[in-house]
């Protein structure tokens, strides 16, 4: 489904990817974890083009996106919908705006119906009401996420990558996060991957995880197997769950 | 914050920051390094400007003139006369307002993000002394110094042009110059410039310190910097040639 | 000095963007009314304010001037036309490169920094047309009406400004204000004030788009656009100055 | 003197506004040299009543009285600067004068707080809290040249260098990744122990209060509930 072989990428001096090797299969809720700076964003960003590798090829399916244009990348983010870890809503414009922003090919009632449904996915139906009079800034900091994530959802992508969603997040909203994460994956059949240090929840609902080290793969496996990993980074990674 | 809070928050700052440097109490290697950061990073743009502006100064006069009394044997001197009174000083500090000015503003939005301000606080210090005492002083040195430098310079410029394209010669040149520019202008001129510097790094800093948080805190703490410096430099000189007029005629 | 060129060159090819994804205003139209009302709104008052202090300004200074040579009846159109071709339009431009310019750059500055940008590219749409393209015609057909409104206040500030110093009475003050006012001076000071207002939304796009760095990428933004419109507006006023003095007198300049 | 504060029916409004509704109302005494824990849920104002306790911010109402003295003088916003010298505050955004390198971020606030102190003597004890919190070697470098953790452990470098009797810090934890914020927290209990001081910290990170103290005081509707024991 998803491979990475092989992936360099350095920003001037410093090294960020150095030789990522990954394969995620389809329908997964695949977790990258690792401590801060160690490329994992850098990573998924390569997934849709925001960043092209030094070296080392990607697939996506069956097609090699390491030297795609941007035109070429824009079929592939509609199949890939990325997360940010900010909101990154676009604030001047109302709710409504913000949600069709992947969607303008659509007519209105298609728009409507999908939207409706994506809000209950995501549990924001209460704000379906007011979509065309509120703004962004009126929503908590977690609304506001959630939100994202609906936008994220509405062209109906094959996979969902998640940048960090529960940074800066107190405990209770990020576990509800997480099990929306897991709600919409196995509801709608979507690859999931979702780059995170929260190394509790991702135990919880991950199939598979990898822990990065200074750009590479330094372990991979079910939770069970990550939970008995000799491995000094995860183990550094569980000692918090003791 | 209507208008009149912000006025009276900004007096606050400069009076604060005249008294510390009244009192000695910045120290010389601060004002040193502000000084040379202010007149080194403006010297090139303020020069180019204000030079560029005296050549046109110069065509626009003779094309009045021409006009209003069919010789343009005086155009020199009066071009400049409105060069030294009005442009050298106003374009210099508009010019210093939106380079150092900004700047002031940006830094002091953030750090007020990452509560630096609150830490300096905690140490005993008062941020506006620490910050904007020194680059009060060497905006006011740096804007006269800016405006005289950019002016001579101007009138270089504008020599050349005169004799290139309006076919002056020399002698009369600085002749009308001589006589029309008299001490009082020169003395304007650095009236101006001195008030516009001191007023600059105060104005900045009071838009900076009442930034709200995040990028767009900063975003439009030193938007509004810029755009309140102006306005207050442009409606200050109004009053001072007024004033000077009132009290010339 | 290469890189002064590498900047202007990327400067170009912005600029050109810009003018050819012009068809594209058309799907972004709501946006771009919302823009062009909100920059309008947002800048009358510092455009008004700038006018009346730039002509009273002029006009202190010409009165000064021909006090002893007792031409105060040409004062009304000398100082017209003298604000109007030259300092006017610098000086308002100065102050709108702030209030319009820099608040531009900040706001497309955060949206860069707060990853709006690469959401919406993300998203299957090119920001560039999303986001840059109606701001930049906000900017520029802004900048370019409230130049001209400026320069018409400037008159009116002229004739207070003469009227408390040196008690002209208004109508005397106008009544050489058509003489003066020749065709080639309005002509002049229009084609600055549209010039004047492409720069200013070119600048304050391109700044705004290419921030960098978190929020001290913000306030940089904000400063190079301020500094780089103030220059452009000087440099592009001496050479259409220069260029219109060619044109008219062709025999004279060469 | 043993360290004590009380906190006399301080009322506080959010953050910078200085009005809206009161945010919380606290009456608490804490005697002797301890570790005190505080935490509750985001917005529950934990941040804003560490920076009245530790005069960052005047308290609406109310006062704060370090060994029953107050820090604000009933005049003006002047404080009291020898109380004002017995406190140690280390901010959630570390607050690093970012235009000094590390170094002199460890001078600078000795320097004021000791100006009788002789150069010689402040540079050995930034170096020395240099290799206390492992920043041994990146005497020369700026606060944004600086990782997260780095950053952070010079900040509670800076705030422990002037032997403070009242320290607070304000969500130490925050922001980073697990391993380095119990790096962070272990640093933190390795160098407050056994010292003199009354220490609070503030945090919504339950695994790094269990590593601090037994139980902790929780802010939940506008008032600090007494000791909860941790599992």
């Amino acid at each position: 489904m998803i491979r990475f072989e092989n992936v360099h990428k350095s920003f001037g001096p410093k090294k960020v990817l150095n030789g990522l090797s990954l394969s995620i299969q389809r329908g997964e809720i695949f977790f990258m974890l690792g401590r801060s700076g160690t490329g994992k964003s850098v990573s998924l960003k390569h997934l849709v083009g925001l960043l092209t590798p030094d070296s080392g090829k990607i697939w996506i399916d069956d097609t090699e996106i390491s030297q795609f244009s941007e035109n070429q990348f824009v079929p592939i983010r509609k199949k890939c919908g990325l997360v940010f870890q900010l909101p990154a809503l676009v604030d001047s414009r109302s709710l409504y705006e913000n949600l069709v922003l992947g969607i303008r090919h659509l007519d209105a009632v298609q728009k409507l119906a999908r939207i409706s449904a994506t809000l209950k996915a995501v549990g924001l139906e209460s704000l379906e009401k007011d979509l065309f009079e509120r703004f962004p800034p009126s929503l908590s900091y977690g609304e506001q996420k959630r939100l994202a994530l609906a936008r994220t959802l509405l062209p109906d992508p094959e996979i969902l990558l998640y940048d960090e969603p529960t940074t800066g997040l107190d405990p209770t909203t990020s576990l509800q996060i997480h099990d929306l994460i897991k709600k919409i994956s196995k509801d709608f059949g979507k690859t999931s991957i979702v780059v995170s240090h929260d190394m509790r929840n991702a135990l919880k609902i991950a199939d598979r995880l990898a822990v990065l080290d200074a750009g590479r793969v330094v372990d991979l496996g079910t939770p069970e197997e990550i939970r008995r990993s000799p491995v000094a980074m995860t183990m550094a990674f569980m000692e918090d769950l003791q | 914050m209507n208008a009149f809070q912000r006025a009276l928050d900004t007096v606050k700052i400069l009076l604060t920051s005249v008294n510390a440097l009244a009192r000695g109490r910045v120290p010389s290697r601060d004002i040193w390094k502000q000084l040379y950061e202010f007149g080194n990073s403006s010297i090139g743009i303020v020069v180019l400007c204000v030079t560029f502006m005296g050549i046109i100064l110069i065509s626009e006069y003779s094309f009045h003139m021409k006009l209003v009394i069919g010789n343009d044997s005086m155009i020199p001197g009066f071009a400049m006369i409105l060069l030294i009174r009005e442009l050298a000083p106003i374009v210099g500090a508009l010019l210093i307002t939106s380079k150092m000015g900004a700047s002031i503003a940006a830094e002091l939005a953030a750090m007020k993000n990452t509560e630096q301000i609150d830490a300096y606080r905690l140490l005993g210090l008062n941020i506006v002394e620490l910050y904007v005492a020194p680059r009060t002083l060497a905006s006011s040195v740096a804007a006269w110094s800016l405006a005289t430098i950019s002016l001579a310079i101007a009138i270089l410029g504008a020599w050349f042009s005169a004799v290139v394209f309006l076919n002056f010669s020399t002698g009369p040149f600085f002749q009308s110059l001589f006589i029309f520019v008299t001490a009082g202008d020169l003395i304007l001129m650095s009236i101006k410039a001195v008030v516009f510097g001191c007023c600059i790094p105060s104005i900045c800093a009071h838009y900076g310190l009442q930034a709200s948080f995040g990028a767009e805190g900063v975003g439009h703490a030193t938007t509004d910097a810029v755009v309140g410096t102006s306005i207050t430099v442009i409606v200050m000189d109004f009053v001072i040639t007024y004033l000077y007029a009132v009290l010339a005629s | 000095m290469i890189h002064r060129l590498e900047a202007l060159r990327e400067h170009l090819r912005f600029f050109w963007m810009l003018f050819i994804r012009l068809p594209e205003l058309f799907t972004e139209r709501r946006e771009f009314m919302r823009q062009f009302a909100d920059v309008g709104v947002r800048s009358l008052s510092t455009t008004v304010t700038a006018g009346i202090f730039t002509g009273a300004i002029m006009a202190l200074q010409f009165h000064l001037q021909l006090k002893d040579f007792g031409a105060e009846s040409v004062l009304g159109g000398l100082n017209t036309s003298g604000t109007i071709r030259e300092v006017g339009p610098i000086l308002i431009a100065f102050m709108l490169a702030g209030k319009v310019g820099a608040f531009t750059s900040a706001e497309l500055g955060t949206m860069k920094v707060t990853d709006q940008i690469q959401a919406v590219r993300c998203l299957g749409l090119d920001p560039i047309s999303f986001f840059v393209v109606p701001r930049f015609w906000a900017v520029a057909l802004n900048s370019i009406l409230l130049l001209v409104f400026g320069l018409v206040i400037s008159v009116l500030g002229g004739m207070i400004a003469v009227w408390m110093v040196a008690d002209i009475n208004p109508d005397q003050y106008l009544l050489m204000v058509e003489r003066f006012a020749t065709s080639e001076s309005i002509f002049l000071a229009v084609s600055k004030s549209v010039i004047f207002g492409l720069l200013m939304g070119h600048i304050c796009c391109a700044n705004g788009y290419w921030t960098e760095g978190g929020t001290q990428g913000v306030g940089l933004a904000v400063k190079k656009t301020a500094v780089q419109s103030m220059v452009a507006i000087v440099l592009a006023d001496f050479f259409i100055s220069w260029i219109v003095e060619i044109i008219v007198r062709s025999g004279d300049f060469l | 003197m043993l360290p004590s504060l009380r906190a006399i029916r301080v009322v506080q409004s959010p953050g910078r506004l200085r009005h809206g509704p009161s945010l919380f109302e606290v009456d608490c005494e804490w005697k002797g040299p301890s570790l005190n824990v505080i935490m509750g849920e985001s917005g529950s104002g934990k941040s804003t009543l560490l920076k009245t306790l530790g005069g960052v911010w005047e308290p609406l109402s109310g006062q704060v009285l370090f060994e029953g003295e107050s820090l604000w003088s009933e005049s003006g916003h002047r404080q009291n600067k020898s109380l004002l010298s017995r406190i140690g505050f280390c901010f959630q955004n570390n607050a690093l004068f970012n235009s000094m390198t590390c170094f002199e971020n460890l001078c600078f606030p000795r320097s004021q707080r000791r100006p009788l102190e002789s150069e010689t003597a402040r540079r050995k004890i930034a170096t020395h809290w240099l290799d206390k919190v492992g920043l041994s070697g990146s005497e020369s470098l700026f606060p944004f040249e600086l990782s997260g953790g780095m950053q952070k452990r010079l900040a509670i470098a800076r705030t422990l260098i002037l032997e403070p009797d009242y320290i607070f810090f304000d969500d130490p934890t925050a922001g980073l990744d697990p391993i380095t914020s119990r790096q962070i927290a272990l640093l933190l209990l390795e160098l407050l122990e056994n010292r003199p001081a009354l220490t609070f910290v503030v945090t919504n990170d339950e695994d790094r209060a269990r590593s601090w103290a037994p139980s902790v005081f929780e802010l939940r509707g506008g008032h600090l509930n007494e000791k909860r024991h941790l599992p």
